[in-house]
């Protein structure tokens, strides 16, 4: 387990486009959408949330498209299978480390934009909190459509985990209202914590099954 | 319970200004069964003559 | 020493049979040779060796579960934005480490281990995947065509290899289309 | 001891044989019951006090909703024979569903925005049932376009199978997410004057339709998977016997 998160850790870091990409097109969206907008007539702060969950959304999607397409093409998934027989570990270790990488940096993105767009200071540290999360539980979504659709383009991996995708943005949104107004905080990140943990452990034995046949 | 709901054939059609969205539901409705109807039975004939 | 024993493996993909009611044991020191026309499954069988395939009738037994096989496919299992040397870290630790090292040399890969994988020549990057087979301790060796894309000098180093693996003890099964200069059992899959 | 007495029972040569009996009925009691239905509904079932006419387009509606959920379980019931139990005509009952479930979706999806024109005055609300069932329909594509993916149709059945089965998984949790969702900002949706006591000058026509449309796509359902076993299996012997 620490060979195969060590070695995706170093892989994931020599691959700059991967790695550094999703979160310039994050960057690049919060940006670019205050300026598309007359922000005069526009309480921007009030509706700023969803322009952040919908880069999450998108931004995920993208950090996690070819996750397992390039171990596939060059024969990584066999030699892999030949050491520990299935792909869980792998499936976790891959997840663990893009949610580390790349989706911890998104959410840090998130929350300083909602600060700057006039949130205050002290839910920063929440904003950031449920970020992390939300990307902990797409980010297994997303692998997931990538390992059935690897090489077949995103159209058939948006397809496939779109709709697995969406009550996360739900339960991201209504997060975002309790920080909002204030109250059910914890019981939400409490219901996200658990979520998570339950999707981490889940999530790989189905990738690994798609790999499985994949390589089949 | 058995009676007509309308009284002619032009009530039948407007349906008191519904007509237009009650009768085009169920025109596509059964367009797109009997189009898949169709669509199956010519895969059908299509998988036989294969043989 | 009995490593596997393939029973009655028949494979087909979709309607086209690839083979029928195949049936061999492999034993330590020993090679298998699988020979065949294109298309004639030669891969797809080493694959149902190796249990990722799994064939449409029949079972392939492993002696013993967790026999250590090495194996190198058509893929290189390379990352093209790596450079060897780094490829090689990513693989081995300490004692391998080493051993590939001898073998980055002998393949006379030392000095381009600094380039990135993808522009090195195809030979060099299939030596390099070589190394893979190379430096690992297994009990069984499984590779597919490993001379294709080989210089001479190279073919031999890996029949050499070969051969003294196998006079370790260790079994061998490879496809190949020029004759291995091993002694080996043949299994012709026809055209 | 399981697995024996499913595959004896689920061979595509036993499936074929008994639909083959099957298919007439099912196609003459679906299309009259559906016609009788509709018929009944349409012209003679009373106007509802609230919307009038346009509440007529439930007689289409229901069934739709409720068929394209019920083709989705009945996928994912296929889905679990075929991966636990590796039943062949399992996979090929999938395939050979998909698209019709994907089409009453639609119809089901549809009709619900056609219905609000009249009755919300727009043609599409977030609200929470038609969100689901949008959803769904993504489902079903996502389920076609993977088994289009794949050369080796192997694969394709075992990748499909897996799909199924996250996806009915996933039903309940959009359902849930949705509604929450939704009564945090929506109004309640549509419903029938009166609610669940609904006046049986309505309810029988409705069921009529719900059996009617059910025997009608089974019939469908047994139309196309035949066509796709005979493409499947084409080089098997029993085809060439059936044929």
């Amino acid at each position: 387990m620490v060979r195969l998160i060590k070695s995706e850790i170093f892989k994931l870091l020599k691959k700059l486009k991967s790695w550094l990409g999703p979160l310039l097109i994050m960057i690049l969206v919060l940006i670019a959408f205050p300026l598309s907008i007359d922000i005069s007539q526009f309480d921007l702060d009030k509706f700023y949330f969803s322009i952040i969950v919908v880069s999450i959304l998108m931004t995920s999607f993208v950090a996690t498209e070819g996750m397992f397409e390039e171990d596939f093409e060059d024969g990584s998934l066999e030699q892999e299978f030949l050491l520990e027989k299935d792909f869980y570990k792998l499936a976790l270790a891959k997840i663990f480390v893009f949610v580390f990488l790349i989706g911890i940096p998104l959410a840090l993105i998130g929350a300083i934009f909602s600060f700057a767009n006039g949130v205050a200071f002290n839910s920063f540290a929440k904003v950031f909190l449920i970020l992390s999360l939300s990307n902990l539980l797409l980010f297994n979504v997303f692998a997931f459509g990538n390992a059935l659709s690897i090489n077949k383009g995103a159209m058939l991996g948006v397809l496939s985990s779109l709709p697995l995708a969406l009550p996360v943005i739900i339960l991201l949104g209504s997060s975002i209202r309790t920080i909002q107004y204030g109250d059910g905080f914890i019981s939400i990140i409490a219901l996200m914590i658990g979520i998570g943990l339950l999707m981490s452990a889940l999530m790989p034995l189905i990738i690994s099954a798609a790999l499985k046949t994949h390589i089949d | 319970m058995f009676d007509l709901a309308f009284s002619n054939l032009h009530e039948i059609l407007d349906m008191n200004g519904h007509g237009i969205y009650v009768w085009s539901v169920y025109a596509l409705g059964i367009s797109m069964i009997v189009i898949s109807f169709s669509i199956a039975k010519k895969r059908e004939s299509l998988a036989y003559k294969k043989k | 020493m009995k490593l596997l024993s393939a029973q009655n493996i028949t494979h087909s993909i979709n309607d086209a049979k690839l083979f029928y009611n195949l049936s061999f044991d492999i034993n330590s020191a020993e090679a298998l040779h699988i020979r065949g026309g294109n298309g004639s499954g030669k891969s797809t069988l080493l694959r149902i060796i190796l249990g990722i395939t799994t064939p449409s009738k029949g079972l392939v037994e492993l002696i013993k579960p967790d026999l250590k096989i090495s194996y190198l496919g058509h893929k290189n299992a390379v990352k093209s934005y790596l450079t060897p040397l780094e490829n090689l870290e990513l693989l081995f630790h300490d004692a391998e480490l080493k051993h590939a090292f001898k073998w980055l040399d002998q393949f006379g890969l030392t000095n381009v281990q600094d380039e990135l994988t993808a522009n090195l020549s195809f030979g060099q990057q299939k030596k390099l995947a070589l190394i893979r087979v190379m430096a690992q301790s297994s009990e069984l060796i499984v590779l597919d065509e490993p001379f294709v894309g080989l210089d001479q000098a190279t073919a031999d180093q890996l029949k050499n290899f070969l051969a003294e693996k196998l006079s370790e003890g260790v079994g061998l099964i490879l496809t190949s289309h020029i004759d291995p200069m091993i002694e080996c059992i043949e299994l012709d899959l026809g055209v | 001891m399981i697995s024996a007495f499913i595959h004896k029972f689920s061979s595509p040569k036993s499936y074929v044989r008994l639909t083959e009996k099957l298919y007439p009925f099912f196609i003459v009691l679906g299309v009259s019951l559906l016609t009788l239905g509709w018929i009944w509904g349409l012209l003679f079932a009373p106007q509802d006090a609230v919307q009038g006419n346009s509440y007529r387009i439930i007689f289409l509606h229901v069934p739709s909703v409720i068929f394209a959920e019920l083709i989705y379980f009945f996928m994912a019931i296929c889905a679990l024979m075929h991966l636990v139990w590796r039943v062949k005509l399992a996979a090929y009952l999938i395939k050979a569903a998909a698209p019709i479930g994907a089409m009453i979706t639609f119809l089901g999806l549809f009709s619900g925005s056609i219905w609000g024109i009249p009755t919300w005055g727009t043609w599409w609300q977030w609200d929470a049932r038609i969100t689901s069932t949008l959803i769904l329909f993504i489902m079903y594509l996502g389920v076609i376009t993977l088994h289009g993916s794949f050369s080796n149709l192997i694969k394709a059945d075992r990748l499909m199978s897996i799909l199924v089965i996250i996806g009915v998984i996933n039903i309940p949790i959009i359902k849930k997410s949705v509604d929450w969702w939704s009564t945090l900002h929506q109004p309640a949706s549509i419903s029938i004057s009166g609610g669940s006591s609904i006046d049986p000058s309505m309810l029988y026509p409705l069921l009529i339709s719900i059996i009617g449309l059910g025997f009608t796509l089974i019939s469908l359902g047994i139309l196309s998977s035949r066509s796709y076993i005979f493409t499947r299996e084409k080089n098997k012997k029993w085809i060439a016997e059936h044929v």
